[in-house]
């Protein structure tokens, strides 16, 4: 039998027997347990060490509020590092370590720090550090080097680097009522909200639905808490209108009644079922929301308060009675408040001894003497623990005579033998998701504690939430919460389950902290004393934010669920003010951590869809590799064996030059403009004109933004009266036809037009070279596609084996070119038809590398030129700027700004030492390899051009133009590549065009 | 002609998948319509072109935003303000639309190639499909043959439910395949088939 | 956050473009008054309060939308179609026969 | 003996630390000083301090309207670099950079600044040549910046997923190897105690309500602490720019408020030593000395001045998180918050006189505000001082926009969310 656990009662199952291991020890426990009560029940009492002083720590609480006992549990290579113990339902083969210790949880060199006590007070390290103002560690140096030592002592746990493996997933839901919290008052407004029809969905952090009907030991309607509450339980997972999550901590309450919750899916078992993921990240829009969160219990601060052994008192009744495990054998107590009864009544009828139970009141009421005299205690009021004694575990204890109206100490201090001392500073609300919804707290003096604000967004508090901590308020609120979140009322004669159990005065003695010698720790995680709050004040870090960021408080894990309250209090004393005038801080999601792979949800390991051509198949079989352009998969090169990349796009742009090619432009942004008014549309987003353009043919359009700046080009194809086809870039086809709503629905809502995204409704290949127009005129069936029949910019339709297709001859490359539109089910065919007839011409397919050589080689400009900063001056495409009509952009293109001389303008470099540039070097009118300087502009892009034979670039050189001729020099730092360049016009191959006119 | 390819030609893989071996949760196909149209009407035409949708497919669209009805082999609704999308068997109806929106009416436009159509049926379609959309899908909220435009991050989506257990969803035919890998693994917990 | 958008219900603000200050007037289009451009193109009202605004329902039937929004609570009092169309009335419950 | 030092730590430990003064005083606002500064923030902060130690202006109040360095100097993300393109901002920023090389020696203040480096992940070859154009912009200003290839990259990083076969494989990234971190608070604090001790008053929880006028010109500002007035009243408010600039009757500016969140994980044992971002999206990150890791991404793209984001941002960061660290699925996000940003139109901030007689402003930091505090307090001061602006920050104007003369580093124009 293990050492602490009771022979009888809690909600485990004892039939079944649990093995795992915690820092390579094997231990069993029972199905139900939590690997901190699994532990204690074997009768382990060190699980940590804290972070700044690496003392040792055991279990202080029995929740997510945690802030000692945290493990990384080990699944394989895969670490989950920082996760409270007590939050932890134990499987077989569970493997748990301990953190922050080295070389052993016992034994930690680390702690030595204990002994620079004082001197690593909050804040030192603002003070020091600094180094030497001169010398090799002048500057920042000094502090480098001590950084990195600091790190390695900072830190909790240690991530991995290997993958995470699991699935998480996301879930989408709505509902009338979200019940938050499953205790009595929970699982009242649940049931109530449900027989009212309202689509109800209850979440609980636990595994167990019944909140402190689980561990109280109440009777409600005549029976165990526990089981009225499982039975009400049961009757929520079958209802119809009730979606029952267990071990879901909702703990995000944003905008618009919108919550997210993080369902822990598979955590609890050995692996989970097929595709079943671990955590399940849910966002639930909900009309109503009933906070039914409960209420947290607080330490009191006093030396020694942080010794393994020493506990919450609510933690300890919780062990008793829902795990059947004890907290200790002999016990004492330690309260301002009358909870501590209720705590040691628990442990005593579980099998512990009670020691003493010390009381910092004077007064306490017959009912909780009855209740000491029943768990076999002796009273102490009147009296504080000033320290606790024992290494790994307490030993002892002693108390002092205690004056609870002025905090003096006084008489000798006595020695009490405990193995175990709980303590219970009084409740606090949890309160974090209406905070988060937008209010601010108010305090309560009656009950110590700041409650609930009026709310802001549509939610209704219930029980301990409010302030109201016994199980018959809580029962009623409930009810009350329920009926009135799906719009109902209670009625004085609702007939409700009935509690029974020995009321207490819910209000504490305002004492949070007993001032005597030694370390009395607030915030347990993160170290930081009394004193170090007392040092804050001193140095006028007196606001709660100021005391937070100085001293780290309520900053590690646990997030101050168990300090913040003493912490404050602390402050208002040294202050010599009111709590609520140093006020609280407004908490802000999550309410507990929540894992980063349930928030990436469904897109852990699928970032972004990708978008394929209806081509994409035939290039992955035919040899290509490819880049990402946005979400697009497009070819680069279609390599043959032994060839680089410049290999490849010189053969194929040569090859393109000399016969033909044939490349990929499905991903263009097409956008169908129809309607009446699309060609005056188009005149007023287009800087050149559109209505003139006859039916049948195409023109290329630029597009300006409001400011003036260029956006993007492509072509525009007439296809009717009032059916045009707009062509966009690849990377700009959604930002253009957001634009174009834009205008059509808030600029110009009386034109009658429809915008339509038709980019994936054609499959596109361009088929250019002097042997191009020979490929098509063998393949294309029902129209001619000579000079006449199909000018250049000409459109015709006809029929590529068997498949109805639109072609327009127009060119990106410099030569005779057509692109060949088809339905986008049919691309693959035309495509493979078209490879079939170009193959006795030698047509290649090429990639976007051969396609930006020969667009550098043409002085075509794309997204490195039209990069949201350059003007249609800049590039040269002026001629494009309509004098005859306003235009988007007309108005402000013409301020000195963008019409000044010295503006980057689009040139043409030669390489004269024949060596490649590399996109992004710079150019230099002097050059200095060793202290570069005087950028006059940058390469946009290059390439080794066939057409020529010599490497080339384009850029975007000040002055432009008038530089024509000059020599210059590249000038790459990052690559070390210098040398000597001739500036020349952008259009490098064939200006006159009449390789593509034909 | 030619026959036409889906981009889920290589991955559409009949036979059931996950952990079916308790019942499959949802059954996953490709529609493959021959027509898929969108329709637009100028204010105040939106009648004219519900009329023109009644004249050509026989179907009756009711009022209301994203109202629908679907019929089996043929199915409109609405997705947008005086916009509407008429999905057919048969390939070549965009013509017969055309010839019956005049102008002065509105817009017919051709999507049939652009747009992929997935079906999911079955009892546990709802919840497959609402780990990727933020919408409503009880029946209250989404009634049989309503229509919804909505977008699972990158991936544009129209939503018809033309069965109480069953939703045709229409993505850019680009998507496809990537949406196609996520439905199938966001099914494998509730066991699925593909037909 | 969400917004009720008037044809297709309330949704997710991740489905919207938010699309800036809706108090903007655009100077007719052959307008030279470079200050009335500047300010159209670079100046925005920024209460902290109610603000007018423009958003887009990108994410869905993509129309634009007028949305009058709290920008310090995230409230929003008014949302209509920017195009003046007549507000569609919510589905039947019936819906359509299948 | 320096008022901190390490010496002053052991004297005062074996005091049991009761001697330690406070940061700075809380004085009672005066009637009237040479210069207000609005704004207890970074900024704020840093251009009383340099009017105090360059201009030898010591008669100075900052007026904060909550507790010191609540606003965005405390609710960032804390990285530090100059690692822009265009030549106005990378000058600007760089002489930030020389100034927190020494900034803790100069306050007598830890503020921690650690030169660990900041890397710009590259996944597309076009995108390496723009961070190459960058780099290659920086080198040419005497700013370092070099450009990784994937296996080095692997080597300083190597929990990030560098395959191959990744979705968006890394291609290489421009390193910027003395840009870093700093421990945002200590910045805050330790301007405010270098001011207080050249006797700059700081005075918490007092708001600005108005401005007092003499005509057109400011003369002071009335305040919830009563009225007090000045010969010069700066601003250094970004994320309330908007709300004072109202108090002034200025009702339009090209400036919308925007939210920015940010995020924290749970502790861990060192796990990244540089700062990185992401460049297929909006992600970076870093890891504060304490282990948690700090990071962020987009604005939630909306008007607000709430202080709080919503959920869509929060999960784009974390599966952008996940793509470059595919271990950390399992670790936690503990905190979140929202500072908020005045984005302007083109990115770029602004530093200038006026626009009202009397009147000086600082803001439109949009993302950049942190690494900025040193040089724009530096710059701020001096055009207070001066009346006309420092050629670091010239370019800085409000006029800029009439004229075209936009500073655009990411190219987006007029949509502030976008920058």
């Amino acid at each position: 039998m293990s050492p602490r656990r009771a022979t009888s009662g809690g909600r485990i199952d004892r039939l079944r027997t649990i093995r795992f291991t915690f820092d390579g020890k094997a231990f069993t426990g029972h199905a139900g347990d939590t690997l901190a009560s699994a532990l204690l029940a074997n009768g382990v009492t060190l699980f940590g060490r804290s972070f700044k002083y690496h003392r040792p720590r055991g279990v202080l609480t029995a929740g997510v509020d945690e802030p000692n006992a945290l493990v990384t549990v080990l699944r394989g290579d895969v670490r989950e590092p920082n996760v409270p113990s007590t939050a932890v339902e134990i499987y077989d083969g569970l493997v748990a370590e301990s953190q922050n210790r080295f070389p052993s949880l016992k034994w930690d060199v680390s702690a030595v720090n204990q002994l620079a006590g004082k001197l690593i007070s909050a804040g030192f390290y603002y003070k020091t550090f600094m180094g030497p103002a001169i010398g090799p560690f002048k500057g920042t140096r000094f502090w480098m080097l001590c950084e990195h030592f600091i790190r390695r002592a900072a830190g909790l746990g240690r991530a991995g680097r290997a993958a995470d493996p699991s699935r998480y997933e996301r879930m989408n839901a709505f509902c009338d009522v979200l019940v938050v919290g499953s205790g009595p008052a929970g699982l009242m407004a649940a049931a109530a909200a449900a027989d009212k029809g309202a689509r109800v969905i209850v979440a609980e952090l636990d595994a167990r639905l019944g909140g402190s009907a689980n561990w109280s030991g109440e009777t409600i309607d005549g029976m165990p808490a526990a089981e009225w509450a499982a039975g009400l339980a049961e009757g929520l997972k079958t209802h119809p209108n009730i979606r029952v999550l267990p071990r879901t901590t909702v703990w995000g309450f944003y905008d618009g009644n919108m919550l997210a919750a993080l369902e822990r899916v598979t955590d609890h078992k050995e692996r989970p079922a097929k595709g079943e993921p671990r955590h399940r990240h849910w966002v639930i829009r909900t009309k109503k929301v009933v906070l039914a969160t409960g209420a947290m219990e607080r330490p009191l601060i006093f030396p020694g308060n942080d010794r393994p052994g020493v506990m919450l008192a609510s933690a300890a009744r919780r062990y008793a009675n829902e795990f059947g495990v004890l907290a200790g054998s002999k016990v004492a107590l330690f309260t301002n408040n009358d909870n501590a009864y209720h705590a040691a009544v628990a442990l005593q009828k579980a099998g512990a001894g009670i020691a003493a139970i010390i009381d910092v009141r004077a007064n306490i009421s017959d009912a909780m003497r009855n209740l000491a005299s029943d768990a076999g205690a002796q009273i102490h009021t009147g009296h504080a623990v000033v320290a606790t004694e024992g290494r790994t575990a307490v030993t002892s204890i002693k108390v002092q005579r205690f004056e609870a109206t002025n905090g003096g100490l006084s008489g000798e201090a006595r020695t009490i033998q405990a193995d175990c001392l709980l303590m219970s500073g009084g409740w606090s609300p949890a309160i974090h998701l209406a905070s988060q919804a937008g209010a601010k707290a108010r305090w309560d003096n009656e009950l110590q504690a700041f409650l609930p604000p009026e709310p802001t967004q549509s939610w209704i508090g219930a029980g301990a939430f409010n302030g109201s901590f016994s199980t018959t308020e809580a029962i009623a609120e409930g009810h009350a919460a329920g009926l009135a979140a799906a719009g109902a009322k209670a009625a004085a004669n609702d007939d409700l389950p009935v509690a029974d159990a020995v009321a207490g005065d819910p209000a504490p003695a305002p004492v949070f902290e007993i001032r005597a010698n030694g370390k009395s720790f607030v915030d347990f995680q993160h170290d930081v004393t009394s004193e170090d709050v007392r040092l804050a004040h001193r140095e006028g870090f007196v606001s709660v934010e100021h005391l937070k960021r100085y001293t780290t408080l309520g900053m590690a894990t646990d997030q101050g669920k168990t300090s913040n309250i003493p912490g404050l209090a602390i402050m208002a004393a040294a202050l010599g003010k009111p709590i609520p005038e140093v006020g609280t801080t407004r908490f802000r999601p999550p309410f507990a951590p929540v894992s980063i792979g349930s928030l990436a949800a469904e897109r852990y390991g699928d970032i972004r869809p990708e978008r394929l051509t209806p081509m994409h198949d035939w290039h992955v079989k035919n040899g290509a590799s490819f880049y990402a352009a946005g979400l697009w998969h497009r070819p680069m090169i279609y390599g043959h064996a032994g060839e680089t990349i410049e290999q490849a796009y010189v053969r194929e742009a040569k090859a393109t030059r000399e016969t033909a090619g044939i490349v990929d432009v499905s991903t263009l942004g097409k956008i169908a403009v129809q309607g009446p008014d699309a060609a005056e549309f188009l005149d007023r987003v287009y800087t050149n004109m559109f209505s003139t353009l006859a039916i049948g043919k195409a023109r290329y359009g630029f597009m300006l933004r409001e400011d003036g700046i260029a956006m993007d080009d492509g072509t525009t194809w007439r296809l009717g009266k009032n059916d045009f086809l707009m062509t966009t870039t690849t990377a700009n086809a959604g930002k253009v036809m957001q634009h174009l709503e834009y205008f059509l629905d808030i600029i110009w809502p009386d034109l009658k037009v429809t915008l339509t995204s038709v980019t994936d409704q054609w499959a596109g290949a361009a088929i250019g070279g002097p042997k191009a127009r020979d490929i098509l005129a063998s393949c294309v069936k029902g129209t001619p596609v000579d000079n006449a029949a199909l000018p250049f910019m000409g459109i015709v339709h006809g029929k590529i084996a068997d498949v109805p297709v639109m072609i327009c001859r127009l060119s990106f490359s410099g030569e005779m070119a057509f692109e060949v539109y088809s339905g986008a089910d049919y691309g693959t065919h035309v495509w493979q038809a078209l490879i079939d007839a170009g193959k006795p011409f030698g047509l290649v397919p090429y990639g976007l590398e051969a396609l930006g050589t020969m667009r550098i080689e043409k002085g075509h400009v794309t997204g490195a030129e039209i990069d949201g900063r350059t003007t249609a001056r800049d590039l040269h495409l002026d001629w494009m700027l309509s004098s005859k009509k306003p235009f988007i952009g007309s108005a402000m293109m013409d301020r000195n700004g963008l019409t000044s001389s010295d503006r980057l303008q689009l040139v043409g470099l030669l390489s004269l030492d024949n060596r490649p540039f590399n996109g992004g070097a710079h150019v230099v009118e002097e050059l200095d390899e060793q202290n570069p300087h005087g950028s006059i502009g940058h390469i946009t892009a290059a390439c080794y051009s066939p057409a020529l034979g010599r490497y080339i670039a384009l850029a975007l050189v000040k002055g432009g133009k008038a530089r024509h001729g000059s020599r210059a020099f590249v000038s790459d730092p990052l690559r070390k590549r210098f040398g000597p360049v001739q500036i020349v016009s952008h259009h490098f191959y064939d200006p006159e065009g009449s390789r593509m006119h034909g | 002609m030619a026959e036409r390819l889906s981009p889920l030609e290589p991955v559409l893989r009949p036979g059931s998948r996950g952990q079916f071996e308790n019942g499959v949760g949802v059954v996953l196909s490709e529609i493959a319509p021959g027509s898929i149209i969108q329709l637009a009407a100028w204010p105040g035409q939106e009648k004219a072109i519900i009329a023109a949708i009644k004249k050509v497919t026989g179907l009756a669209l009711p009022d209301g935003a994203g109202g629908g009805v679907a019929n089996g082999q043929k199915a409109a609704f609405g997705f947008a303000p005086a916009k509407f999308i008429v999905v057919d068997e048969a390939e070549s109806i965009s013509e017969a639309l055309t010839k019956a929106v005049s102008p002065e009416v509105g817009t017919v436009t051709d999507l049939s190639h652009g747009r992929t159509a997935i079906r999911i049926s079955g009892a546990k379609a709802a919840w497959v499909l609402a780990k990727f959309f933020a919408i409503d899908f009880s029946l209250v909220a989404f009634p049989v043959g309503a229509g919804r435009s909505t977008v699972h991050h990158d991936i544009f989506a129209q939503i018809q439910r033309s069965a109480p257990d069953q939703f045709d969803v229409y993505v850019f035919r680009s998507f496809a395949r990537s949406f196609w890998h996520a439905l199938c693994r966001a099914s494998e917990e509730v066991g699925y088939e593909v037909r | 956050m969400l917004i009720t958008c008037p044809y297709c219900g309330p949704r997710d603000v991740s489905e919207f473009t938010y699309q800036g200050d809706g108090n903007r007037e655009r100077p007719a289009p052959a307008s030279q008054n470079l200050d009335a451009w500047n300010e159209y193109v670079y100046d925005r009202l920024n209460p902290a309060g109610d603000h007018n605004e423009v958003w887009q329902h990108s994410g869905g039937c993509r129309s634009h939308l007028r949305v009058v929004r709290n920008t310090l609570t995230h409230e929003i009092s008014s949302v209509v179609f920017a195009r003046g169309h007549v507000p569609h009335r919510s589905p039947s419950r019936r819906g359509a026969k299948a | 003996m320096a008022e901190y030092s390490a010496l002053a730590l052991i004297k005062n430990a074996l005091n049991g630390n009761k001697d330690w003064k406070p940061a700075w005083r809380k004085p009672e606002p005066k009637a009237s000083y040479d210069v207000i500064v609005i704004g207890g923030g970074g900024h704020g902060l840093s251009t009383a301090y340099y009017l105090a130690k360059e201009h030898g202006i010591n008669n100075v109040a900052v007026l904060e309207k909550g507790y010191l360095g609540s606003g965005n100097v405390g609710r960032n993300t804390t990285a530090v670099r100059s690692n822009y393109l265009l030549p106005a901002n990378t000058r600007f920023y760089e002489h930030s950079m020389k100034l927190w090389e020494g900034l803790s020696h100069d306050l007598n203040y830890n503020v921690m600044f650690s030169q660990r480096g900041c890397l710009n992940l590259a996944h597309t070859p076009a995108q390496l040549d723009d961070f190459a154009r960058r780099g290659n912009a920086m080198r040419h200003l005497g700013v370092d910046a070099e450009l990784m290839t994937p296996a080095e990259i692997s080597r300083l990083i190597p929990a990030m997923d560098v395959s191959p076969d990744a979705r968006f494989p890394i291609y290489g990234g421009l390193m910027q190897p003395r840009a870093g971190t700093a421990r945002h608070d200590a910045v805050a604090w330790g301007y405010a105690r270098a001011a207080d001790r050249r006797g700059v008053d700081i005075v918490e929880n007092c708001e600005v309500t108005g401005f007092i006028r003499e005509g057109d010109r400011i003369v002071g500002v009335t305040t919830t602490r009563g009225d007090i007035r000045a010969r010069k009243v700066a601003l250094a408010v970004a994320g309330s720019t908007g709300r004072v600039m109202q108090l002034a009757g200025i009702e339009r500016m090209p400036i919308e408020s925007h939210v920015l969140q940010a995020f924290v994980t749970e502790s861990l044992k060192p796990f990244i030593d540089t700062v990185v971002t992401f460049g297929m999206g909006h992600f970076y990150m870093s890891q504060s000395d304490k282990g948690g890791l700090i990071y962020g991404g987009d604005l939630d793209g909306y008007n607000s001045y709430a202080q709080r984001g919503n959920l869509p941002i929060v999960e784009e960061v974390m599966a952008e998180m996940l793509a470059l660290f595919p271990s950390l699925g399992m670790a936690r996000v503990l905190r979140s918050w929202g500072g908020v940003c005045d984005m302007t139109m083109d990115g770029s901030p602004i530093i200038t006189t006026g626009p009202l007689p009397g009147m000086y402003l600082n803001c439109g930091w949009c993302y950049g505000g942190f690494k900025a505090t040193p040089a724009s307090g530096w710059c701020f001061a001096h055009t207070i001082a001066k009346d006309e602006p420092h050629e670091l920050n010239a370019a800085f104007t409000l006029e800029r926009f009439r004229h075209g003369a936009i500073i655009d580093d990411k190219g987006q124009g007029a949509t502030p969310r976008l920058h």
